[in-house]
Protein backbone atom coordinates (compact mmCIF):
# COMPACT_ATOMS: atom_id res chain seq x y z
CA UNK A 1 0.00 0.00 0.00
CA UNK A 2 1.89 3.14 -1.30
CA UNK A 3 0.58 6.33 0.22
CA UNK A 4 0.21 8.88 -2.43
CA UNK A 5 -1.27 12.07 0.58
CA UNK A 6 -1.71 12.28 3.80
CA UNK A 7 -3.46 14.48 5.90
CA UNK A 8 -4.06 15.53 9.55
CA UNK A 9 -6.59 17.72 10.67
CA UNK A 10 -7.49 18.76 14.38
CA UNK A 11 -10.23 20.71 15.76
CA UNK A 12 -12.47 20.90 19.27
CA UNK A 13 -15.49 18.59 19.68
CA UNK A 14 -18.13 21.43 19.22
CA UNK A 15 -21.15 20.44 17.33
CA UNK A 16 -20.66 22.68 13.85
CA UNK A 17 -16.86 20.47 13.31
CA UNK A 18 -19.24 17.66 12.48
CA UNK A 19 -20.00 19.29 8.87
CA UNK A 20 -16.41 20.72 9.01
CA UNK A 21 -14.73 17.55 9.03
CA UNK A 22 -17.35 15.97 6.71
CA UNK A 23 -16.04 18.87 4.23
CA UNK A 24 -12.63 18.26 4.83
CA UNK A 25 -12.20 14.45 3.98
CA UNK A 26 -14.73 14.87 1.08
CA UNK A 27 -12.68 17.91 -0.52
CA UNK A 28 -9.43 15.46 0.38
CA UNK A 29 -10.69 12.16 -1.10
CA UNK A 30 -11.84 13.95 -4.06
CA UNK A 31 -8.42 13.78 -5.21
CA UNK A 32 -8.61 9.87 -5.93
CA UNK A 33 -11.88 11.15 -8.14
CA UNK A 34 -14.44 8.66 -6.63
CA UNK A 35 -18.24 8.71 -7.76
CA UNK A 36 -20.91 9.99 -5.95
CA UNK A 37 -21.99 6.90 -3.63
CA UNK A 38 -18.51 6.05 -2.67
CA UNK A 39 -18.02 9.80 -1.46
CA UNK A 40 -20.91 10.17 -0.26
CA UNK A 41 -20.09 6.73 1.56
CA UNK A 42 -17.19 8.56 3.38
CA UNK A 43 -18.95 11.63 4.44
CA UNK A 44 -21.42 9.25 6.10
CA UNK A 45 -19.36 8.01 7.68
CA UNK A 46 -17.13 10.27 8.80
CA UNK A 47 -20.22 11.80 10.42
CA UNK A 48 -21.22 9.11 12.72
CA UNK A 49 -17.46 8.92 13.79
CA UNK A 50 -17.04 12.65 15.08
CA UNK A 51 -20.13 12.61 16.23
CA UNK A 52 -20.02 9.67 18.20
CA UNK A 53 -16.40 11.46 20.01
CA UNK A 54 -18.50 15.02 20.07
CA UNK A 55 -21.38 13.22 22.11
CA UNK A 56 -19.74 9.97 23.39
CA UNK A 57 -16.26 10.77 24.31
CA UNK A 58 -16.54 14.61 25.25
CA UNK A 59 -20.26 14.14 27.30
CA UNK A 60 -19.28 17.02 29.80
CA UNK A 61 -16.60 18.96 28.02
CA UNK A 62 -14.78 20.11 24.91
CA UNK A 63 -11.78 18.43 24.30
CA UNK A 64 -9.40 17.34 20.95
CA UNK A 65 -10.70 15.70 17.95
CA UNK A 66 -8.03 14.06 15.55
CA UNK A 67 -8.49 12.81 12.08
CA UNK A 68 -5.42 11.43 9.25
CA UNK A 69 -6.64 10.39 6.15
CA UNK A 70 -4.31 8.78 3.83
CA UNK A 71 -4.67 8.05 0.18
CA UNK A 72 -3.49 5.22 -1.47
CA UNK A 73 -4.00 3.77 -5.38
CA UNK A 74 -7.35 2.06 -4.64
CA UNK A 75 -8.58 4.20 -2.02
CA UNK A 76 -8.90 6.17 1.25
CA UNK A 77 -7.95 5.06 5.25
CA UNK A 78 -9.50 7.64 7.57
CA UNK A 79 -8.17 7.82 11.30
CA UNK A 80 -10.52 9.13 13.77
CA UNK A 81 -9.14 9.27 17.42
CA UNK A 82 -10.60 11.70 20.55
CA UNK A 83 -9.00 11.12 24.19
CA UNK A 84 -12.28 11.24 25.67
CA UNK A 85 -14.30 9.09 27.78
CA UNK A 86 -13.58 5.61 26.14
CA UNK A 87 -15.51 2.31 25.69
CA UNK A 88 -15.93 -0.30 28.19
CA UNK A 89 -17.17 -3.19 25.74
CA UNK A 90 -16.29 -2.80 22.30
CA UNK A 91 -18.23 -5.99 21.18
CA UNK A 92 -21.62 -4.88 22.89
CA UNK A 93 -20.72 -1.03 21.77
CA UNK A 94 -20.29 -2.29 17.60
CA UNK A 95 -23.88 -4.15 17.81
CA UNK A 96 -26.75 -3.17 15.79
CA UNK A 97 -29.09 -1.02 17.54
CA UNK A 98 -26.93 -0.63 21.01
CA UNK A 99 -26.55 2.54 22.30
CA UNK A 100 -25.46 3.90 26.35
CA UNK A 101 -27.50 6.87 25.40
CA UNK A 102 -31.21 6.22 24.63
CA UNK A 103 -32.39 9.42 26.70
CA UNK A 104 -30.46 11.06 23.68
CA UNK A 105 -32.94 9.44 21.24
CA UNK A 106 -29.87 7.84 19.30
CA UNK A 107 -30.27 5.09 17.04
CA UNK A 108 -27.66 3.09 18.34
CA UNK A 109 -26.76 2.79 14.57
CA UNK A 110 -23.42 4.45 14.03
CA UNK A 111 -20.96 1.68 14.11
CA UNK A 112 -23.39 -0.37 11.80
CA UNK A 113 -23.50 2.16 9.51
CA UNK A 114 -19.44 2.97 9.36
CA UNK A 115 -19.21 -0.86 8.69
CA UNK A 116 -21.92 -1.04 6.10
CA UNK A 117 -20.66 2.18 4.10
CA UNK A 118 -17.41 1.43 4.36
CA UNK A 119 -14.80 -1.67 3.48
CA UNK A 120 -12.94 -2.10 6.95
CA UNK A 121 -13.72 -0.40 10.58
CA UNK A 122 -11.38 -1.27 13.46
CA UNK A 123 -11.82 0.04 16.49
CA UNK A 124 -9.22 0.76 19.62
CA UNK A 125 -10.73 2.10 22.78
CA UNK A 126 -9.84 2.00 26.69
CA UNK A 127 -12.38 3.88 29.79
CA UNK A 128 -10.59 7.37 30.70
CA UNK A 129 -7.91 7.16 27.52
CA UNK A 130 -10.18 7.74 24.28
CA UNK A 131 -11.05 6.08 21.14
CA UNK A 132 -9.70 5.64 17.78
CA UNK A 133 -11.43 4.47 14.56
CA UNK A 134 -10.12 2.99 11.76
CA UNK A 135 -11.92 2.58 8.42
CA UNK A 136 -11.13 1.90 5.10
CA UNK A 137 -12.89 2.63 1.80
CA UNK A 138 -11.81 1.15 -1.97
CA UNK A 139 -12.85 2.84 -4.56
CA UNK A 140 -14.38 1.05 -7.39
CA UNK A 141 -13.94 3.96 -9.91
CA UNK A 142 -10.00 3.51 -9.26
CA UNK A 143 -8.19 1.49 -11.14
CA UNK B 1 -4.76 49.77 -1.43
CA UNK B 2 -8.13 50.21 -3.24
CA UNK B 3 -6.37 49.82 -6.43
CA UNK B 4 -3.91 47.17 -5.81
CA UNK B 5 -6.89 44.88 -5.14
CA UNK B 6 -8.96 45.79 -8.03
CA UNK B 7 -5.71 45.61 -10.48
CA UNK B 8 -5.55 42.33 -9.02
CA UNK B 9 -8.91 41.18 -8.92
CA UNK B 10 -8.67 42.40 -13.05
CA UNK B 11 -6.22 40.10 -13.41
CA UNK B 12 -6.85 37.35 -11.80
CA UNK B 13 -10.86 37.45 -12.09
CA UNK B 14 -12.68 35.06 -10.04
CA UNK B 15 -15.11 32.62 -11.97
CA UNK B 16 -18.59 34.09 -11.03
CA UNK B 17 -19.99 31.02 -9.14
CA UNK B 18 -23.50 29.75 -9.38
CA UNK B 19 -25.78 29.20 -6.65
CA UNK B 20 -24.87 26.47 -4.82
CA UNK B 21 -28.78 25.17 -5.34
CA UNK B 22 -28.88 25.35 -9.37
CA UNK B 23 -25.11 23.50 -9.26
CA UNK B 24 -26.81 20.34 -7.21
CA UNK B 25 -29.98 20.03 -8.57
CA UNK B 26 -27.88 19.79 -11.78
CA UNK B 27 -25.83 17.26 -10.32
CA UNK B 28 -28.89 15.12 -9.46
CA UNK B 29 -29.67 15.43 -13.57
CA UNK B 30 -26.81 14.47 -14.73
CA UNK B 31 -25.79 11.43 -11.96
CA UNK B 32 -29.97 10.24 -13.41
CA UNK B 33 -28.69 10.79 -16.84
CA UNK B 34 -25.67 8.58 -16.61
CA UNK B 35 -27.37 6.21 -14.37
CA UNK B 36 -30.00 5.14 -17.40
CA UNK B 37 -27.72 5.30 -19.98
CA UNK B 38 -24.38 3.79 -18.52
CA UNK B 39 -25.65 2.03 -15.39
CA UNK B 40 -23.26 3.86 -13.26
CA UNK B 41 -22.32 7.05 -10.89
CA UNK B 42 -20.34 10.19 -12.43
CA UNK B 43 -17.31 10.53 -10.59
CA UNK B 44 -16.47 14.06 -8.94
CA UNK B 45 -14.39 15.08 -11.62
CA UNK B 46 -16.45 14.62 -14.38
CA UNK B 47 -19.46 16.28 -12.70
CA UNK B 48 -16.72 19.47 -12.63
CA UNK B 49 -16.00 18.68 -16.04
CA UNK B 50 -19.89 18.44 -17.41
CA UNK B 51 -21.42 20.87 -15.40
CA UNK B 52 -18.28 23.52 -16.20
CA UNK B 53 -17.48 24.47 -12.60
CA UNK B 54 -14.61 23.72 -9.68
CA UNK B 55 -13.97 21.11 -8.10
CA UNK B 56 -14.85 22.88 -4.47
CA UNK B 57 -17.82 24.15 -6.05
CA UNK B 58 -19.10 20.49 -6.36
CA UNK B 59 -18.37 19.17 -2.92
CA UNK B 60 -19.73 22.08 -1.34
CA UNK B 61 -23.18 21.44 -4.00
CA UNK B 62 -22.92 18.31 -2.35
CA UNK B 63 -22.72 18.92 1.26
CA UNK B 64 -25.77 21.34 1.15
CA UNK B 65 -27.41 18.28 -1.31
CA UNK B 66 -26.99 16.15 1.33
CA UNK B 67 -30.45 15.66 3.16
CA UNK B 68 -31.31 12.04 3.75
CA UNK B 69 -29.70 11.19 7.16
CA UNK B 70 -27.67 8.32 7.43
CA UNK B 71 -30.25 6.55 9.61
CA UNK B 72 -32.91 6.75 6.87
CA UNK B 73 -31.11 5.44 4.03
CA UNK B 74 -30.42 2.18 6.46
CA UNK B 75 -33.44 1.85 7.61
CA UNK B 76 -35.33 1.77 3.61
CA UNK B 77 -32.11 0.58 1.72
CA UNK C 1 -10.32 37.89 21.29
CA UNK C 2 -12.43 35.52 22.70
CA UNK C 3 -11.68 32.24 20.56
CA UNK C 4 -14.47 30.44 19.02
CA UNK C 5 -13.53 27.92 17.26
CA UNK C 6 -9.69 26.75 15.86
CA UNK C 7 -8.66 24.15 13.62
CA UNK C 8 -5.15 22.86 12.95
CA UNK C 9 -3.90 20.87 9.58
CA UNK C 10 -1.03 19.24 8.36
CA UNK C 11 -0.25 17.91 4.80
CA UNK C 12 3.02 17.71 2.60
CA UNK C 13 3.88 20.29 0.11
CA UNK C 14 1.94 18.68 -3.18
CA UNK C 15 0.74 20.91 -5.80
CA UNK C 16 -2.66 19.39 -5.30
CA UNK C 17 -2.75 20.21 -1.80
CA UNK C 18 -2.83 23.52 -2.24
CA UNK C 19 -7.00 23.43 -3.36
CA UNK C 20 -7.33 20.91 -0.59
CA UNK C 21 -6.00 23.38 1.52
CA UNK C 22 -8.09 26.26 0.28
CA UNK C 23 -11.32 24.86 0.46
CA UNK C 24 -10.31 23.51 4.01
CA UNK C 25 -9.82 27.07 5.78
CA UNK C 26 -12.66 28.17 3.37
CA UNK C 27 -15.55 25.78 5.01
CA UNK C 28 -13.66 26.54 8.38
CA UNK C 29 -14.27 30.25 7.86
CA UNK C 30 -17.69 29.87 6.12
CA UNK C 31 -18.74 29.24 10.12
CA UNK C 32 -19.19 32.86 10.69
CA UNK C 33 -20.85 33.32 7.36
CA UNK C 34 -18.84 35.53 5.71
CA UNK C 35 -20.26 37.26 2.80
CA UNK C 36 -18.87 35.98 -0.98
CA UNK C 37 -16.13 38.70 -1.59
CA UNK C 38 -14.96 38.03 1.74
CA UNK C 39 -14.15 33.93 0.87
CA UNK C 40 -12.92 34.98 -1.85
CA UNK C 41 -10.47 37.18 -0.04
CA UNK C 42 -9.48 34.30 2.31
CA UNK C 43 -9.43 31.54 -0.36
CA UNK C 44 -6.98 33.87 -2.58
CA UNK C 45 -4.49 34.67 0.34
CA UNK C 46 -4.21 31.25 1.53
CA UNK C 47 -3.74 29.85 -2.45
CA UNK C 48 -0.46 32.12 -2.41
CA UNK C 49 0.93 31.58 1.33
CA UNK C 50 0.44 27.65 0.34
CA UNK C 51 1.79 28.09 -2.87
CA UNK C 52 4.64 29.70 -1.65
CA UNK C 53 5.39 27.14 0.82
CA UNK C 54 5.34 24.61 -2.00
CA UNK C 55 7.44 26.49 -4.43
CA UNK C 56 9.52 28.41 -2.43
CA UNK C 57 9.78 26.86 0.66
CA UNK C 58 10.67 23.27 0.00
CA UNK C 59 12.18 23.86 -3.75
CA UNK C 60 13.96 20.33 -4.40
CA UNK C 61 11.81 18.06 -1.80
CA UNK C 62 8.29 17.77 -0.19
CA UNK C 63 8.04 18.83 3.51
CA UNK C 64 4.90 19.40 5.94
CA UNK C 65 2.92 22.78 5.70
CA UNK C 66 0.94 23.33 8.55
CA UNK C 67 -1.91 25.63 8.53
CA UNK C 68 -3.72 27.14 12.56
CA UNK C 69 -7.09 28.86 11.48
CA UNK C 70 -8.94 30.14 14.82
CA UNK C 71 -12.21 32.27 14.17
CA UNK C 72 -13.34 34.79 16.66
CA UNK C 73 -16.18 37.01 17.07
CA UNK C 74 -15.22 39.44 13.86
CA UNK C 75 -13.17 37.06 11.72
CA UNK C 76 -10.47 34.90 11.30
CA UNK C 77 -6.67 34.67 11.98
CA UNK C 78 -4.87 32.22 9.63
CA UNK C 79 -1.44 31.27 10.25
CA UNK C 80 0.61 28.90 7.33
CA UNK C 81 3.68 27.33 8.40
CA UNK C 82 6.58 25.34 6.92
CA UNK C 83 10.09 24.08 8.18
CA UNK C 84 11.64 24.94 4.34
CA UNK C 85 14.23 27.11 3.11
CA UNK C 86 13.31 30.29 5.10
CA UNK C 87 13.74 34.19 3.24
CA UNK C 88 17.00 35.85 4.14
CA UNK C 89 15.36 39.30 3.73
CA UNK C 90 11.74 39.14 4.57
CA UNK C 91 10.86 43.34 3.67
CA UNK C 92 12.83 42.64 0.10
CA UNK C 93 10.36 39.87 0.07
CA UNK C 94 7.60 41.32 0.35
CA UNK C 95 7.98 44.18 -1.87
CA UNK C 96 5.33 44.02 -5.21
CA UNK C 97 6.89 42.13 -8.02
CA UNK C 98 10.33 40.94 -6.14
CA UNK C 99 10.22 37.37 -7.27
CA UNK C 100 13.31 35.10 -6.58
CA UNK C 101 11.93 32.49 -9.57
CA UNK C 102 12.07 34.87 -12.38
CA UNK C 103 12.67 31.65 -14.59
CA UNK C 104 9.46 30.22 -12.78
CA UNK C 105 7.27 33.26 -14.50
CA UNK C 106 6.24 33.95 -10.81
CA UNK C 107 4.42 37.27 -10.85
CA UNK C 108 6.43 38.42 -7.46
CA UNK C 109 2.50 39.52 -6.28
CA UNK C 110 1.94 36.89 -3.72
CA UNK C 111 2.86 38.91 -0.44
CA UNK C 112 1.39 41.92 -2.26
CA UNK C 113 -1.84 39.92 -2.58
CA UNK C 114 -2.26 38.48 0.70
CA UNK C 115 -1.63 42.09 2.01
CA UNK C 116 -4.22 44.04 -0.12
CA UNK C 117 -6.83 40.79 0.45
CA UNK C 118 -6.71 40.42 4.25
CA UNK C 119 -6.97 43.15 7.43
CA UNK C 120 -3.30 41.95 8.79
CA UNK C 121 -0.10 39.88 7.36
CA UNK C 122 3.19 39.14 9.27
CA UNK C 123 5.80 37.42 7.94
CA UNK C 124 8.36 35.57 10.30
CA UNK C 125 11.32 33.32 8.65
CA UNK C 126 14.91 32.42 9.54
CA UNK C 127 16.77 30.91 6.27
CA UNK C 128 17.18 26.87 6.79
CA UNK C 129 14.94 26.65 9.14
CA UNK C 130 11.42 28.17 7.93
CA UNK C 131 8.53 30.02 7.34
CA UNK C 132 5.27 31.55 9.03
CA UNK C 133 2.91 33.88 7.44
CA UNK C 134 0.21 34.80 9.61
CA UNK C 135 -2.83 36.58 8.55
CA UNK C 136 -6.10 38.57 9.79
CA UNK C 137 -8.96 39.01 8.20
CA UNK C 138 -12.66 40.76 9.92
CA UNK C 139 -15.84 40.15 8.35
CA UNK C 140 -17.79 43.68 7.84
CA UNK C 141 -20.81 41.09 7.53
CA UNK C 142 -20.43 40.21 11.29
CA UNK C 143 -21.28 42.30 14.43
N1 LIG D 1 -15.91 8.04 20.65
C1 LIG D 1 -16.62 7.37 21.61
N2 LIG D 1 -16.34 7.57 22.92
C2 LIG D 1 -17.04 6.92 23.88
N3 LIG D 1 -18.04 6.03 23.62
C3 LIG D 1 -18.37 5.80 22.34
C4 LIG D 1 -17.68 6.45 21.26
N4 LIG D 1 -18.21 6.03 20.11
C5 LIG D 1 -19.18 5.15 20.44
N5 LIG D 1 -19.28 4.99 21.77
C6 LIG D 1 -20.21 4.09 22.49
O1 LIG D 1 -20.72 3.15 21.56
C7 LIG D 1 -22.15 3.21 21.55
C8 LIG D 1 -22.67 2.88 20.18
O2 LIG D 1 -22.31 3.89 19.26
P1 LIG D 1 -23.21 4.10 17.96
O3 LIG D 1 -23.32 2.77 17.24
O4 LIG D 1 -22.66 5.22 17.19
O5 LIG D 1 -24.66 4.45 18.54
P2 LIG D 1 -25.17 5.83 19.20
O6 LIG D 1 -24.15 6.90 18.94
O7 LIG D 1 -26.47 6.09 18.52
O8 LIG D 1 -25.30 5.57 20.66
C9 LIG D 1 -22.49 4.59 22.04
O9 LIG D 1 -23.79 4.65 22.61
C10 LIG D 1 -21.40 4.84 23.07
O10 LIG D 1 -21.71 4.20 24.31
N1 LIG E 1 7.45 30.02 2.28
C1 LIG E 1 8.54 30.60 1.70
N2 LIG E 1 9.75 30.01 1.81
C2 LIG E 1 10.84 30.57 1.24
N3 LIG E 1 10.81 31.70 0.51
C3 LIG E 1 9.63 32.33 0.36
C4 LIG E 1 8.44 31.80 0.94
N4 LIG E 1 7.43 32.66 0.61
C5 LIG E 1 7.95 33.63 -0.11
N5 LIG E 1 9.28 33.46 -0.29
C6 LIG E 1 10.22 34.38 -1.01
O1 LIG E 1 9.56 35.62 -1.20
C7 LIG E 1 9.53 35.97 -2.59
C8 LIG E 1 8.27 36.75 -2.90
O2 LIG E 1 7.11 35.95 -2.74
P1 LIG E 1 5.80 36.31 -3.55
O3 LIG E 1 5.47 37.73 -3.28
O4 LIG E 1 4.76 35.30 -3.25
O5 LIG E 1 6.25 36.21 -5.08
P2 LIG E 1 6.52 34.91 -5.97
O6 LIG E 1 6.00 33.71 -5.26
O7 LIG E 1 5.79 35.19 -7.25
O8 LIG E 1 8.02 34.82 -6.16
C9 LIG E 1 9.62 34.63 -3.31
O9 LIG E 1 10.15 34.79 -4.61
C10 LIG E 1 10.59 33.86 -2.39
O10 LIG E 1 11.91 34.21 -2.63
MG1 LIG F 1 -23.28 7.27 17.12
MG1 LIG G 1 4.16 33.58 -4.36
Amino acid sequence: MIIKNEMKLEFPSRSQNEAFARITVAAFASQLDPNLEELADIKTAVSEAVTNSIIHGYPNEIGPIKIIARLFEQGIEIIIEDNGKGIEDIEQARQPLYTSKPELERSGMGFTVMESFMDLLEVESEPGKGTKVRMIKYFKSQG
Amino acid sequence: VGEIRRFLRDDNPIRVSRSVKEIASKIIKFKEELLKEKGREPTINEIAEKLGVELEEVILALESSQKISSLDEVVYQ
